[in-house]
């Protein structure tokens, strides 16, 4: 290859036809740069993107735990919850605790989506296993119609329906007012909308509610684990 | 299964690639002057989106979790290779489809429903069968759309359109009466 | 005289990206970006800075480099300089203001396929030196910019009743919720195309009645000029 | 109503308005001479007959005025007893000039046909019963005026399995077919027996639409007892006079797109034509007259009238006393026919009517946009989308107008006519087609 | 006589033509609305009259200012500006602001029709363009349904009716359930007597389904449309929506129910007929009103509105091309299929 590469230039003797061991060193050289300069850049807002991340993630725990001031991944494995540093670092099916300042375990935030009406609901919602309630929603990611499945995350009262919500029975979205502790009223011309959040809580349910009923046990073992993720400058 | 379901369909119909995300507008303008040329064009995305799809399944699983910062240049080159080993495959098994296809398949690297493609299914933790079928839908969705334009444009001649209605501007207005009416499959096999 | 002749060319580069050849309006370019993440008008300019940052980036560097890139992979490497600057935009964006990343999301990273961009590179940075390329760059970012705008703001002023996030028309109005959904973009966007055509028809019928008119008044005005002009050349004399 | 259900019909098509019962009662009378008579050497399709006499020669009745000059082409007789006064341009039904015969009527000549000895058909060979059939100068009288001898000459290879005598008479006014299936069935009859025989056909039919039915007893009753001939009544419909759709109607066979009716076997001849066969065999008389209906509101004295060909419209119009609301004047039927800028025109051999309009009873429709109702759709025999065809023509998509079949149409107007929007699609039709016919031949 | 050729006319034949014009054919749509918009008067009071008539000013002015015939307004002769603002007057909400329904009908108009060159060129059905844009555009006021008031409220305005232009309804309008928003959503089968009757809740024109019916019939009799749309569109949805009810007649409502309910008569008799955007041809005009049909089970019993017949015979209006091509009439002599 090299050999042929010789022959074209002192058969051409110009720079015009530069052979492919020039056209491949080229780009090795812009791919080594590009790639330096990538990481390099990379290394500089990680952190930074991180912080923002855990900060987005703590403030929507705290909002569907109330009480609640310090968060926690914890990974399900082997039937326990181990906590964890970050929830893109393991493989494992992933929920945070939610603690009080003194360190109290307050309750789990669950991640959960699911499809909606418009485009997939990806959505948090916070679980205490002592009164095997809902202690809250919030609405991470939606498409939902402006107006009217937006109502999701933007009518309060449809918000407040899910701050304490029984889980057994099973949770039912109703029409017309809800009566029991486990039911939820659907939002007046968003009722897919209004259903697709239950059914989105509902598998979440069914995911996790076993899970961390039985792993409740370990909640001591946790508190003294507990490491408080929250960062310096947000303190 | 339920959940392949709706993959499929909202890839395909309620969040059409093109009519809902916006994405291979070049070519869905740009191809949509004849029938069968963009039927042939649809079909081509389609192909390459799905061994994109499987390719971005990999990198995701095996080299990304190292190095994130690389994800944009590998896909990019990904979708670039890949484009240029289906038209060597085509043209060695079959000249006739390469011919049909030919000059096509450049056109499709730089076609960001492929990219957009890649990008969505990573950021949406899609495993190895949901990629795959997402990429399906989509590539399916991105067909009907064109197909679709392509028809309603090749009618379009028959009409007198106003001048100052012509050429891109009646592309966009029916492209948001097409959008217009995919907005009836909102909700399809959402919440069964 | 060289340098105001210089200065005057880049001015000409500038002005032309931003009206004569606007990529948007006028040439149809980077069409993906303009309709998905003008919603907004804040979307819309973020989305213009983070492209016209990525051209102008590249474009500089491509000029730079022009020399040394050998042509037989030139469109692999201008591939790779603007995904390396769409990847730093993209983590500096993700950084620096997370809501508008989140919002804008995988469109960031589709500037790489933005035709534009790929375009400008090979139509015009790879052939002319740094600051013609940067004045181009600079141009056709902010025609593109201003046009994202454009569409952005009349999307969110009747999508929202807001601009910029603030309400324009009191408490009562009823935002057209149509607006800055997809079909909204499409049917704005047409929209506005069809009233550039149509201001550009006028103007041509009213340039051509012009040009006529004045054809006729130099007409009218001939068997006085030469009167006129004697009485001048008198004067002189 | 046994006949009704027993009768046939193609699919599609329209249903005008007959306005046939004005002088479908009005037995057949002859017009009287006039003065002078113009006769175009082109009044058939092909090439024009060849003259063979001078200006200035005396000519009887019945006379050689043109010789054919070709096979396709036929042969011109004088339509009185007079003399030639000039050979010069004048004007032709269709607007055109074209060379022209002018003969002066001798006003002192009987202008009787001296009866000749009839010519024994059977002893005739097919190569000489076609020659004669050109001597006679007979071509179709049904409206396309083609040769009908050239009908006869059947290729290598091809038999005449079946005769189709057309009987239809499906444009709305016309009564002349009519007329003479009542007058004359014997001479319909024996003039299908001569060409049946000729040709060797198993079978001649005579189709006659049911609005006819006392030319369908009249002709029936002259059918020789199980002879090959019969009468096939069939509905009422436009364009059923067309060979094609008359094929179909008859016999369910579709002509294959572009080709003959000898292609599935079969030859079509008005019932005329089988009538001037008659004449010519049996008393020596080549086609030098025909029957034309004169009707429409525009003339006070409808008739069926025996014309001698060549007269001029206007004399005709004059007998049959047209008034002064007339405003059009179309030659042939209201559906096909062609609007006469001039009266100045003779009657040719395939004039079968001559209609006048008033301005009350011109149907001027407002042209809106088409809707694409589909009607011209279900009216078109020829299966076709005229809607389609003429949006394409006004777009000028010749290519596409030529893959959709737009050569196929045949030009009957039932499109136009069923149209609500007042489109005038088979006149965009025609323009098309005329402009791929056109480039189609600068191509090659 | 000379009098004769100076005045002799010369145009193309053939000289006689059908009775039968475009603005007759939507002027006979039009009168066989007028039952459709008593029974809204009947049902939803005087101000279902008020909706029609911004709708329709809507559409006119419109068709007046911008449409491309000349002079100005030559295009309002045909009749079908008018006709498109009562047929989207009819699809709308009884408690829907007056003017949103004028801009329903200029948007119909004009981005439905004028930008594509007028009657006859547009490729989606101009009133239900307007109907969807205002749904997207207002999905709240397009979706809160009242009560029919019946006759004793036959004077009575909504006071949503009237909100000012560009502001929304005052919330006073209670929202009820359709008979199709209640099957879906709270499983209950309104009545069949109910719904061809018409006492539901429910767009202007969509109460009443014996009205539609006699109307249709008539329309379908006089051959002012294609009867085949229609009916192949009432047909298929039977059918699709009788398999699934007769397995699980518990989860599935049954055909009765889907056919006499919403706005499927009322699109299937005024909408989907529409030949502008239909195919022309016979067997085109089945796999249409099948494909309507399909849509609309599939949005019901599945997709994520209560209603779909509005999608579906736009989505089939965007189809309608590709279904002309391929069921082009086959040319005589040209064998079983086009050649």
């Amino acid at each position: 290859m090299s050999e042929h590469v010789e022959v074209t230039i002192s058969a051409g003797g110009k720079r015009e036809e530069p052979g492919p061991m020039r056209l491949t060193l080229t780009l090795a050289i812009a791919g080594i740069i590009a790639g330096a300069a990538l990481a390099s850049v990379y290394e500089i807002t990680r952190p930074i993107i991180e912080a923002n991340n855990q900060r987005a993630l703590r403030r929507a725990v705290l909002t569907v735990v109330p009480g609640s001031e310090k968060v926690q991944a914890l990974a399900y494995r082997d039937g326990q919850l181990v906590a964890i540093e970050r929830a893109a670092d393991t493989t494992d099916p992933v929920v945070y605790g939610a603690f009080s300042d003194s360190g109290r375990f307050v309750g789990y935030a669950v991640d959960a989506e699911g499809p909606g009406f418009q485009d997939t609901i990806h959505l948090l919602f916070g679980y205490d296993p002592d009164t095997r309630t809902i202690t809250g929603m919030q609405v991470l990611e939606s498409r939902e119609t402006p107006g009217l499945g937006d109502r999701i995350y933007k009518d309060p009262k449809f918000v407040a329906q899910f701050e304490a919500l029984a889980v057994k029975p099973d949770v039912v979205l109703v029409k017309g007012g809800a009566k029991a502790g486990n039911e939820v009223d659907a939002i007046t011309g968003a009722t897919i909308s209004s259903k697709a959040v239950v059914n989105i809580i509902k598998a979440g349910n069914a995911q996790w509610l076993d899970r961390l009923d039985t792993a409740a046990t370990l909640q001591l073992l946790l508190e003294e684990q507990h490491t408080d993720v929250t960062p310096e400058a947000d303190k | 299964m339920q959940d392949m379901l709706w993959i499929f369909i909202s890839a395909m119909l309620i969040n059409n690639f093109v009519l809902s995300y916006f994405l291979g507008l070049c070519p869905f303008f740009g191809v949509s002057n004849r029938l069968s040329t963009s039927l042939r064009l649809g079909v081509a995305v389609t192909l390459v989106m799905i061994v994109t799809s499987i390719c971005a399944s990999l990198l995701n699983t095996f080299v990304l979790p190292y190095a994130p910062y690389l994800q944009l240049i590998s896909f990019i080159i990904v979708i670039a290779s890949t484009v240029q080993f289906a038209e060597m495959i085509i043209k060695r098994f079959s000249p006739a489809l390469f011919r049909a296809l030919g000059i096509f398949l450049p056109l499709i690297t730089t076609n960001c429903a492929i990219l957009g493609l890649a990008l969505f299914q990573t950021n949406r933790d899609y495993g190895f069968l949901q990629g795959l079928t997402f990429a399906v839908g989509a590539g399916a969705g991105f067909t009907l759309a064109i197909v679709l334009m392509a028809s309603l444009r090749q009618e379009m001649r028959l009409s007198n359109i106003p001048s100052i209605v012509q050429g891109t501007a009646i592309s966009m207005i029916l492209a948001g009466l097409l959008s217009l009416a995919f907005m009836g499959f909102a909700g399809m096999f959402s919440a069964l | 005289m060289a340098d105001s002749k210089s200065s005057q060319q880049i001015y000409d580069e500038f002005v032309k990206g931003v009206w004569k050849e606007n990529p948007v309006f006028v040439q149809v370019l980077g069409m993906c970006p303009m309709l998905a993440v003008t919603n907004t008008a804040i979307n819309a300019l973020a989305m213009g800075g983070a492209t016209l940052f990525v051209l102008l980036g590249s474009s500089v560097l491509v000029s730079l480099l022009r020399r040394f890139i050998p042509k037989q992979v030139r469109i692999s490497t201008y591939i790779l300089i603007i995904a390396t600057f769409v990847t730093i935009v993209d983590f500096s964006l993700n950084a620096m203001a997370p809501v508008i990343h989140k919002e804008l999301g995988a469109f960031i990273a589709l500037i790489v396929v933005n035709c534009l961009i790929l375009g400008r590179q090979e139509a015009f940075a790879s052939r002319q030196p740094v600051h013609l390329a940067a004045a181009d760059a600079l141009g056709m970012g902010g025609g593109f910019t201003i046009a994202l705008f454009c569409l952005g703001a009349t999307r969110e002023v009747l999508g929202f009743g807001e601009l910029f996030g603030v309400p324009l028309f009191g408490e009562h109005f009823e935002p057209w919720v149509i607006m800055i959904m997809p079909p909204g973009g499409f049917i704005m966007l047409g929209l506005i195309l069809l009233l550039l055509n149509w201001a550009q028809q006028r103007r041509g019928s009213r340039a051509a009645t012009q040009a006529a008119g004045e054809q006729v008044s130099a007409h009218d005005a001939l068997p006085i000029a030469p009167a006129h002009d004697s009485g001048h050349i008198e004067e002189v004399v | 109503m046994t006949q009704a259900r027993s009768a046939k019909s193609f699919s599609h098509g329209v249903h005008p308005a007959e306005h046939k019962q004005a002088s479908s009662a009005l037995p057949v009378e002859r017009m009287p001479f006039v003065s002078l008579y113009t006769l175009p050497l082109s009044m058939h399709l092909g090439a024009p007959s060849r003259p063979v006499v001078q200006a200035g020669d005396q000519v009887r009745r019945g006379q050689v005025l043109a010789e054919p000059s070709g096979f396709v082409s036929t042969t011109l007789h004088s339509p009185a007893t007079g003399r030639v006064v000039s050979m010069d341009l004048a004007r032709h039904p269709n607007g055109q000039y074209v060379p022209c015969m002018m003969i002066e009527a001798d006003p002192f000549d009987t202008q009787q046909f001296e009866p000749a000895e009839p010519i024994d058909w059977r002893a005739l060979p097919i190569d000489g019963f076609i020659e004669h059939v050109q001597r006679a100068g007979l071509v179709g009288m049904g409206g396309a005026a083609f040769p009908t001898h050239v009908k006869y000459k059947l290729p290598e290879g091809k038999r005449c399995q079946r005769l189709v005598i057309n009987g239809c008479e499906c444009e709305p006014f016309l009564t002349c077919d009519h007329r003479l299936m009542l007058e004359r069935p014997a001479a319909v009859v024996r003039g299908a027996e001569i060409v049946a025989s000729k040709l060797g056909a198993d079978s001649a039919t005579i189709g006659v639409e049911l609005n006819k039915s006392d030319a369908i007893a009249a002709v029936r009753h002259e059918l020789p007892a199980d002879g090959p001939i019969a009468v096939q009544p069939l509905k009422v419909k436009y364009p059923q006079g067309a060979e094609k759709m008359l094929i179909k109607a008859m016999f369910g066979v579709e002509v294959p797109a572009g080709k003959l009716p000898l292609d599935v076997d079969i030859v079509v001849n008005n019932v005329s034509t089988m009538a001037a066969i008659t004449d010519y065999f049996e008393r020596g008389q080549p086609l030098v007259e025909r029957i034309v209906t004169v009707a429409g509101p525009g003339v006070d004295r409808p008739a069926n009238l025996v014309v001698p060909i060549g007269t001029p419209v206007r004399e005709v119009l004059q007998y049959c006393k047209i008034n002064h609301e007339a405003r059009q004047v179309v030659m042939g039927g209201p559906m096909m026919g062609m609007p006469l800028a001039s009266l100045d025109v003779p009657v040719l051999k395939g004039t079968s009517g001559l209609l006048a309009f008033t301005e009350a009873a011109l149907n001027h429709p407002n042209e809106y946009a088409c809707i694409q109702c589909g009607r011209c759709l279900e009216a078109c025999g020829n299966l076709l989308n005229p809607s389609r065809l003429a949006r394409l023509a006004r777009a000028e998509l010749y290519d596409e107008l030529h893959q959709e079949h737009v050569l196929d149409c045949m030009e009957c107007g039932a499109c136009t006519f069923a149209c609500p929007s007042g489109v005038p699609v088979v006149h965009l039709i025609r323009a098309a087609k005329a402009t791929i016919r056109k480039r189609g031949s600068k191509d090659a | 006589m000379s009098r004769h050729e100076s005045r002799l006319l010369v145009e193309s034949g053939p000289f006689l033509r059908r009775e039968l014009t475009t603005p007759g054919l939507m002027n006979e749509v039009t009168l066989a609305l007028a039952p459709v918009i008593l029974a809204a008067v009947w049902f939803f009071g005087i101000g279902a009259l008020l909706i029609v008539i911004a709708s329709v000013a809507g559409a006119v002015g419109t068709e007046w200012l911008f449409a491309p015939s000349r002079p100005r307004g030559a295009s309002l002769r045909d009749g079908s500006a008018v006709l498109t603002g009562i047929l989207l007057a009819l699809t709308l909400p009884p408690a829907v602001p007056l003017w949103m329904a004028f801009v329903g009908g200029a948007v119909g108009v004009g981005l439905g029709k004028t930008v594509f060159g007028g009657l006859g060129q547009n490729l989606f059905n101009p009133a239900l363009v307007g109907r969807a844009f205002l749904q997207a555009a207002f999905p709240t006021a397009m979706t809160t349904w009242s009560e029919p008031t019946g006759a004793g409220g036959l004077l009575s305005i909504r006071a949503s009716n009237l909100a000012l232009p560009l502001m929304s309804g005052t919330v006073d309008a209670v929202s009820t359930a359709t008979p199709l928003g209640a099957m879906k959503f709270e499983h209950a089968e309104t009545p069949i007597s109910l719904l061809l009757r018409g006492d539901t809740a429910g767009s202007l024109g969509e109460t009443s389904a014996i009205i539609i019916i006699v109307c249709g019939l008539v329309l379908a009799l006089r051959g002012t449309f294609d009867w085949r749309i229609p009916l192949a569109m009432l047909l298929s949805v039977a059918v699709l929506a009788a398999v699934p009810w007769w397995i699980k007649p518990e989860a599935f409502p049954s055909p009765w129910f889907m056919l006499t309910s919403g706005g499927l008569l009322f699109g299937a008799v005024y909408m989907a007929t529409d030949p502008v955007t239909s195919p022309t041809a016979p067997l085109g005009a089945w796999v249409f009103g099948l494909g309507i049909g399909l849509i609309v089970v599939l949005i019901r019993l599945w997709g994520g509105l209560a209603e779909g017949v509005m999608y579906a015979i736009l989505l089939m209006n965007s189809a309608a091309p590709l279904i002309e091509q391929a069921t082009q009439p086959r040319g005589f002599g040209r064998g079983r299929w086009a050649g």
